[in-house]
């Protein structure tokens, strides 16, 4: 039994990485109708931003830490420009799939420039031995992980609640057109909007990459578990992508201990159907109104 | 119909581009070797590898070809081999079977034998090929039995299987700190399943018990939940065969869970890499004793470490073996007079007790029923960025025949 | 014969380009790994043109296809080796269970928009491979290390023989996909794409159709499957990743999704680029995203479309092509009035009780219909005699549109009852409804633009769809006789709307919005309607069309008895052909009966026509 | 009155020859309009004129092609955005409110694009001159009744602090009460404002009463008529 809730203490800590990335899945789709399958290599390439930035040019870790952040936001806007905003009338299957083939090319530039040394041990942000729950040891740095959620997550829903900037976002999911006519820059918030989700990756992966190491393909099992976790919580709800994820991160790793590694994958796949079937609009989404 | 005069003629021009690129396609290929034998001519040897160069396995596999690129580039420099030149082709195939298959179809018509790379899978998919067109295989990284047990015309390796370096590993242990209780964590790496049955037998036979084991797909991103299985279970041994960073990644989470097991963590060749010193926690260092089919570290004057010295690559053991194994083939292909394939594997299955590359690999042996050419395996222990040897033990097919392990110096 | 009949758009072009490639590799002395590639190629083509018949033909999305390509390799070849069954057999058998796990996800995925399905998809193929690599069935499936696939029947695995085998396999396929997508079940999976609601109120069964369109794709996934692992002779878990799943996907997009020589260009060239021409895996994969994208971003028509919209520009240009165009267009026109005229006037059946007339086609009792907090429609009573043109009429928002997808089954009810001649439509599925005689257009005209108008037209009849996947796969040799039903009747129709036969061949999309909306009745009329439903079928069109119209619906009406639901805001409209109307405002009923004497009340006068009186009596204090 | 009134001069709007429609249905071929500085304008036609369509085309909402148009002597870009900076609100058919919104943050929303310093200062103006707002300030904007959506939609399009308002289809499904109340409210907070009034509605008479001038539109053109008179032409298109 012990080793079961520390199974599901430290899935918590998993499916806290899978809501951050979820929550800018969500936001993005939210307000741009967008799945991000680029979401993990986008976070990927930020994290070896940083690493470059202490090993090339010798930066200390939270020099470049704030270089990647910044990068990253710039690749967000330059992704947006160049990747997204041409030719939206080729429809939402048309860009999500370009979204696929961004991350194929990032993969690919990564695997080349970095893929020889791969993976990288990154450094730890914050060292120590962490704290003792049940069997569980809390890894110092999973603290930081649930510090830096909560406080990403609460600073999102402030912004959304308060900021005129989170007010247009709320707009132009709700209405684009509307949001449009109230003179709202539909591009500027779009644009930025894939800067927030870019900069919410590379934190992920700077939190990420000192258990997990960096490798190009390091976010790829996550991005899945994520998906999965949006899809339980209901698509364009942010705290349902929150809920969703910690699920899937507890019952995989609860399965994985108690039966296998094969399993765990088995269970959250069934999951994922069993919600599908069951509930198709998600934990807490909202039910469609036209029946098929 | 009205419109169907537009939608007939857009083929016309589909169809006579297609013929073109076919056309443009198929021109390129037929070329066919004049000498006695398939790659080799008057002044050249063609050898090549089929090799993991994309993909999570990429970085560490592809220093074993960089590294025996760099082999036959000096050969070249020095004059060739009786005047031939090697010439060196290395295909990526991604860690994918179907695709290493694929590039030993490109190379069945010109190339003269095939360097072996990472992967057992590959090599398991490509051996029956090669050993059925007579062209020689030589020196995989390979954990599949059955490409080598029993012995496969041409195809050769160095490395023990990991079954047998799992079983040898836990001798090991139990010869240093007694017998006691074992958990066993594996990759898919070759025959895995074997590799856990036979830790589990071999500590049986010797006395100790089997907890538990564990298999986790190469590339696990977490492996607490492991960590807290072992943590339960509680184990004197931690026997495992993983590749280099999810061997660190294991490691870290036994330490960071308090789950290093009282005794020793026990592993196999595939651990000693370059990835694994990069990443693991020293925390757990004095408990971990890894199999190595090299001297580590490797031998000053060695020809490899000079050839290797001052890049990265020197500190690699996959690099390291890579070299090693080159040098091998170029000393087999200089000790063949007449240049044929059945020839060279004749050179090979001759060799006893053979120093091809001192102070990096030990001697190897093989004859025609054994193609496993090792005769003895080094146990290294990791200390801060680097691997130390610390005893060497007598390795043979015959598990029950093996020795007592002798302490390095 | 079958060509010519068929009157196909694609699959002459198609067969071409199968062919053409097949023989081209059969005659030239090619490398073997260029041969081998290629065979690869072929058989990851069919692949493809499963994928592009689920994304580019029904506009759904998998990201698991190689997931399909695995499981039918896999069967076969674990029927082969583990149980000794012979090939034919165990091929037989590989691709039935494809097909069973297909139906049995796409039973759950097809519930969902794209964000679920590929979602839903991706993992599945996520789970395949960790199914494949794991120690579970290892024994079964070779685990990690793989598993050695026997040759086929003495048929060198990268040889010319083999080369044959799959070039002819990959022809049929073509064949057979390209009179599905020109028969019935090709057309629903165009309206599909088009719109699901729009689709499900024409009868189309939508989770059905998609799961045909899950199954086939999924079943053309295990034929190549079963070719590919025969060349490649060895099957490992890592070749049929989330990233091959990816390159199919690649396959459609650059080749030209929607059509189906499309895919097999695009395979061409997804396989040889990167596999043959481009050995370095960085440089390939780095060229492979990059050309991904050009195509998504700058040419979504792929290879396909680029070549025909270059061969049109061509054809113009130089005199002999268009002249050889011109002959292939005359020789085609010949075939085609060679083949069995319809006769021109053939109405269609009628039930047997004959036109409605007495009793209520239509009883709305008490209905109220909420979304989340917002109620649309509240305490809602109709009546409508059958054989009679009832009107709804209020301003916007008031419910009308909401009244008439309620009514097609649509939306669900919270609260009340409605009964179609005499029969309850509780928890009746839309498709359903549509068969019990409920019409219905739509207020922008709800048509499949890349259909002709004829193709359009023959959707309406989609009644008896059930079962006729395999015979749409024969193509004419199969269902030319309904196809001729179809035929007369959706002539008829377009005869009784008013299109001329002139228009009758064009693209849908390219009429203008009074011919759509007139297409879209007749799509309605074509069926065994007995109850229409016209949602602001006057919207954008002119007096004149008004007129017109008003005067065809008069005709139908009188023809064959209809009973007719219709929303308009144009009073004079409503007043030339209703017999009775309901006037609706705030989801409530406010006034009903004859159109002189509701359009008499003061109230109603006040909020449709601007003459200020006395408020309504619910009307709100702000 | 407060703060908020004082800000906005008028400016003309002058159009000659425009052309606007969705895809390859035109709908407006070759309008003139001008609205003086101060003006309030009735337009009024059937459905399907091309009323929406004309306010669309002047917001830059949709594609359009035009001899002249210009705001207060400057051209007008095709971008809602910049009409919003140069001034000009629109207020959509239907309110188009936004439902998941509060009324305050509807009205935020409105501020947010456009030209205005001080925010706090407009919106208590806008909000004094529409009294029956206040207690719904709290409420999600989608729960509210049509006619309190149409009050808060045209409270939005004036806290952006317009030199022209343009409303389309107020009196839409509106009870007469409501129509009357809203209308006198908007027409006196522009005259106040200092703003001219674009507003489309069908129902020809509320324009008639309250505007200075109606136009009405006949297959995509505009026709002056007499305010007074539109008791008669009324019935003309029904």
């Amino acid at each position: 039994m012990g080793l079961l809730l520390s199974a599901g203490i430290s899935g918590i800590a998993v499916g806290l990485l899978y809501g951050m990335i979820g929550f800018a899945i969500v936001m993005l789709y939210k307000s741009t109708g967008v799945a991000n399958f680029a979401q993990g290599t986008l976070a990927t390439l930020g994290g070896f931003v940083c690493w470059a930035s202490m090993t090339d040019l010798g930066l200390p870790l939270w020099a470049a830490i704030v270089v990647a952040l910044v990068a990253s936001a710039v690749l967000g806007v330059a992704v947006y420009f160049v990747v997204i905003r041409p030719r939206p009338s080729a429809g939402n299957l048309n860009i999500t799939v370009r979204t696929l083939g961004l991350s194929l090319l990032l993969l690919a530039v990564m695997e080349w420039r970095w893929g020889a040394g791969a993976p990288y041990r990154f450094p730890a942000i914050v060292e120590g031995t962490g704290v003792q729950v049940a069997d569980f040891v809390v890894p110092a740095q999973s603290l930081l992980i649930a510090a830096v959620a909560a406080a990403i997550m609460g600073t999102l829903w402030a912004l959304f609640r308060y900021s005129n900037v989170g007010l247009s976002f709320r707009a132009m999911a709700e209405q684009p057109d509307t949001a449009r006519l109230l003179g709202l820059p539909a591009t500027r918030l779009s644009a930025a909007t894939w800067a927030i989700s870019a900069v919410l990756g590379t934190v992920v992966a700077i939190l990420l990459a000192p258990s997990s190491f960096l490798a190009p393909s390091t976010m790829e099992s996550y991005l899945l578990f994520t998906f999965t976790g949006i899809v339980l919580g209901g698509l364009t709800s942010l705290p349902g992508a929150l809920l969703g994820s910690v699920i899937v991160g507890v019952v995989s790793n609860v399965t994985i201990v108690a039966l296998s590694l094969e399993a765990g994958v088995l269970v959250v796949f069934a999951l994922l159907l069993v919600v599908m079937l069951l509930r198709p609009q998600g934990l807490l989404g909202r039910p469609e109104s036209v029946r098929l | 119909m009205q419109t169907s005069g537009v939608r007939t003629r857009r083929w016309v021009p589909v169809v006579a581009a297609l013929a073109l690129l076919i056309g443009a396609c198929g021109s390129g290929g037929d070329s066919a070797g004049g000498s006695a034998e398939v790659g080799v001519s008057a002044d050249t040897i063609r050898l090549a590898a089929s090799q993991t160069l994309s993909g999570p396995g990429a970085a560490s596999c592809a220093p074993s070809t960089d590294a025996a690129k760099l082999w036959f580039d000096k050969v070249n420099t020095d004059g060739g081999i009786a005047g031939r030149k090697i010439d060196f082709e290395v295909l990526d195939d991604g860690y994918d079977p179907a695709r290493a298959l694929a590039n030993v179809r490109t190379f069945e018509k010109d190339k003269f034998a095939m360097v072996g790379a990472c992967g057992s899978a590959t090599a398991a998919a490509i051996y029956k090929t090669l050993s059925q067109k007579g062209i020689p295989f030589l020196f995989p990284t390979n954990g599949v039995s059955e490409v080598v047990k029993p012995a496969s015309p041409g195809i050769f390796q160095v490395l023990p299987l990991y079954e047998d370096q799992t079983a040898s590993m836990v001798r090991y242990g139990f010869e240093k700190s007694g017998k006691g209780s074992i958990f066993v964590v594996v990759n898919p790496l070759g025959a895995y399943q074997s590799a856990i049955d036979s830790a589990k037998k071999q500590a049986t036979d010797l006395g100790g018990t089997f907890t538990n084991s564990a298999v986790a797909t190469l590339g696990t991103t977490d492996y607490t939940p492991i960590a807290l299985q072992i943590k339960q279970a509680k184990p004197d041994y931690v026997v495992m065969s993983m590749g280099g960073s999810d061997s660190a990644k294991f490691v870290n989470a036994l330490v960071d869970q308090n789950a290093v097991p009282a005794k020793a963590i026990l592993g196999t060749t595939a651990s000693v890499a370059g990835s694994f010193l990069s990443s693991y926690n020293p925390g757990a260092a004095s408990k971990i004793f890894f199999g190595s089919a090299i001297q580590l570290p490797a031998g000053k004057d060695a020809d490899c470490t000079k050839l290797l010295a001052g890049t990265p690559a020197v500190d690699d053991p996959i690099a390291l073996t890579g070299c090693a194994s080159a040098r091998a083939i170029t000393t087999a292909i200089t000790e063949t007079k007449d240049l044929t394939r059945a020839n060279l594997m004749k050179t090979i299955e001759g060799w006893q007790k053979k120093e091809v590359a001192p102070g990096i690999l030990a001697e190897l042996s093989f004859s025609s029923t054994d193609h496993i050419g090792i005769s003895s395996l080094f146990i290294v222990q990791p200390q801060g960025r680097a691997f130390r040897t610390i005893a060497t033990c007598p390795y043979g097919e015959d598990v029950q025949s093996q020795g007592a392990c002798t302490a390095a110096a | 014969m079958i060509i010519g009949d068929a009157k196909n758009r694609t699959l002459v072009p198609s067969v071409a380009i199968a062919g053409v490639v097949t023989v081209a590799g059969l005659a030239l002395p090619l490398d073997p790994a260029l041969q081998y590639t290629l065979i690869g190629a072929l058989a990851w083509a069919i692949a493809a043109i499963g994928l592009d018949v689920l994304v580019g033909f029904t506009g759904q999305v998998s990201f698991g296809q190689a997931a399909f390509v695995a499981i039918g390799a896999y069967a076969t070849s674990a029927f082969r080796l583990s149980m000794g069954l012979p090939l034919v057999l165990a091929v037989v058998l590989g691709v039935g269970v494809t097909g069973v796990i297909a139906l049995a996800l796409g039973s759950v995925v097809v519930r969902y928009r794209i964000f679920g399905i590929a979602t839903a998809t991706l993992f599945f193929g996520y789970v395949v491979v960790t199914v494949l690599t794991g120690d579970t069935f290892s024994t079964v499936f070779g685990g990690a290390n793989g598993l050695a696939v026997p040759e086929f029947a003495g048929l060198e695995a990268g040889g010319k023989g083999y080369l044959a085998v799959t070039g002819v396999v990959l022809i049929l396929v073509v064949v057979a996909t390209c009179l599905l997508n020109d028969s019935q079940t090709g057309r629903a999976f165009r309206m599909v794409k088009t719109n699901e609601a729009v689709a499900a109120s024409a009868g189309i069964r939508v989770r059905q159709v998609k799961m045909i369109s899950f199954a086939y794709c999924c079943v053309l996934a295990a034929i190549a499957g079963v070719l590919y692992s025969g060349v490649v002779g060895y099957l490992s878990p890592e070749g049929f990743g989330i990233k091959q799943s990816v390159n199919i996907f690649a396959m459609l997009v650059v080749g030209g999704a929607g059509t189906v020589g499309g895919p097999i260009l695009g395979a061409l060239l997804v396989t040889i680029l990167p596999g043959y021409l481009l050995r370095d895996g960085h440089v390939s994969a780095v060229v492979f995203a990059a050309v991904l994208l050009v195509f998504l971003i700058l040419l979504p028509e792929g290879i396909y479309g680029l070549v025909h919209r270059w061969a049109t520009v061509l054809g113009r240009t130089v005199p002999g092509l268009s002249a050889a165009a011109l002959r292939s267009r005359s020789r085609w026109a010949t075939a085609g009035r060679a083949g069995p005229r319809p006769p021109a006037e053939t109405p269609p059946d009628r039930r047997s009780s004959g036109s409605d007339t007495g009793g209520l086609a239509l009883e709305v009792d008490g209905l109220q219909v909420r979304f989340g907090d917002f109620v649309a429609l509240s305490q809602v009573d109709v009546r409508i005699e059958s054989g009679s043109v009832h009107a709804i009429v209020g301003p916007n928002g008031a419910g009308k549109t909401t009244l008439l997808n309620t009514v097609c089954g649509l939306y669900l009810p919270s609260q009340g009852d409605i009964r179609i001649f005499g029969s309850s439509i509780r928890g009746v599925k839309p498709h359903r409804i549509r068969d019990r005689g409920v019409v219905r257009t739509f207020q922008t005209p709800a048509i499949v633009p890349d259909l002709d108008v004829v193709a359009n037209v023959k959707l309406g009849l989609d009644t008896d769809l059930k079962g006729s996947l395999w015979t749409d796969l024969l193509g004419p040799l199969a269902t030319g006789g309904r196809e001729r039903v179809l035929e007369s009747r959706a002539q008829w129709a377009l005869d009784a709307v008013g299109i001329a036969a002139r228009r009758r061949g064009m693209l849908a999309r390219n009429l203008d919005l009074s011919e759509q909306k007139r297409v879209e009745l007749a799509r309605g009329l074509v069926g065994q309607g007995r109850l229409l439903l016209l949602d602001e079928p006057t919207a954008g069109l002119s007096a004149d069309e008004m007129q017109a119209l008003a005067q065809t619906l008069r005709q139908v009406h009188r023809d064959f008895g209809l009973t007719i639901m219709v929303v308009s805001h144009h009073i004079g409209f409503i007043r030339d052909i209703a017999d009775a109307m309901t006037v609706l405002d705030y989801g409530r009923v406010v006034g009903t009966g004859t159109p002189d004497d509701v359009l008499a009340r003061a109230d109603i006068a006040a909020t449709f026509m601007g003459v200020e009186t006395a408020p309504l009596a619910e009307a709100e204090d702000l | 009155m407060t703060a908020g009134s004082r800000a906005a001069a008028s400016a003309a709007l002058r159009i000659s020859n425009l052309r606007a429609g969705y895809g390859k249905a035109r709908v407006l071929h070759g309008l003139d309009l001008a609205v003086e500085p101060g003006e309030m304008v009735g337009v009024a036609g059937p459905n399907g004129v091309g009323k929406s369509t004309l306010l669309k085309a002047i917001s830059g909402l949709m594609p359009r092609m035009a001899d002249r148009m210009e705001f207060g002597g400057a051209p007008l870009k095709q971008s809602p955005v910049d009409a919003v900076v140069q001034g000009i609100a629109h207020v959509p058919e239907g309110r188009r409110v936004l439902a998941d919104l509060t009324v305050e943050e509807n009205l935020r929303i409105g501020g947010i694009g456009g030209r205005v310093q001080d925010f706090a200062s407009v919106r208590q103006g806008v909000v004094d001159r529409f009294p029956s707002i206040v207690p719904l300030l709290h409420r999600k904007a989608g729960l509210l009744s049509g006619g309190q959506q149409q009050l808060v939609a045209i409270a939005r399009g004036l806290v952006a602090q317009p030199r022209l308002l343009m409303v389309d289809e107020l009196s839409l499904g509106l009870s007469p009460t409501a129509v009357a109340s809203i209308s006198a409210a908007t027409v006196s907070s522009c005259r106040e404002l200092g703003a001219s009034l674009l507003w489309v509605d069908q129902n020809l008479a509320i324009l008639g009463k309250h505007c200075d001038r109606v136009i009405l539109l006949r297959d995509g053109v505009a026709v002056d008529i007499d305010p007074r008179d539109t008791g008669a032409t009324n019935s003309a298109y029904f």
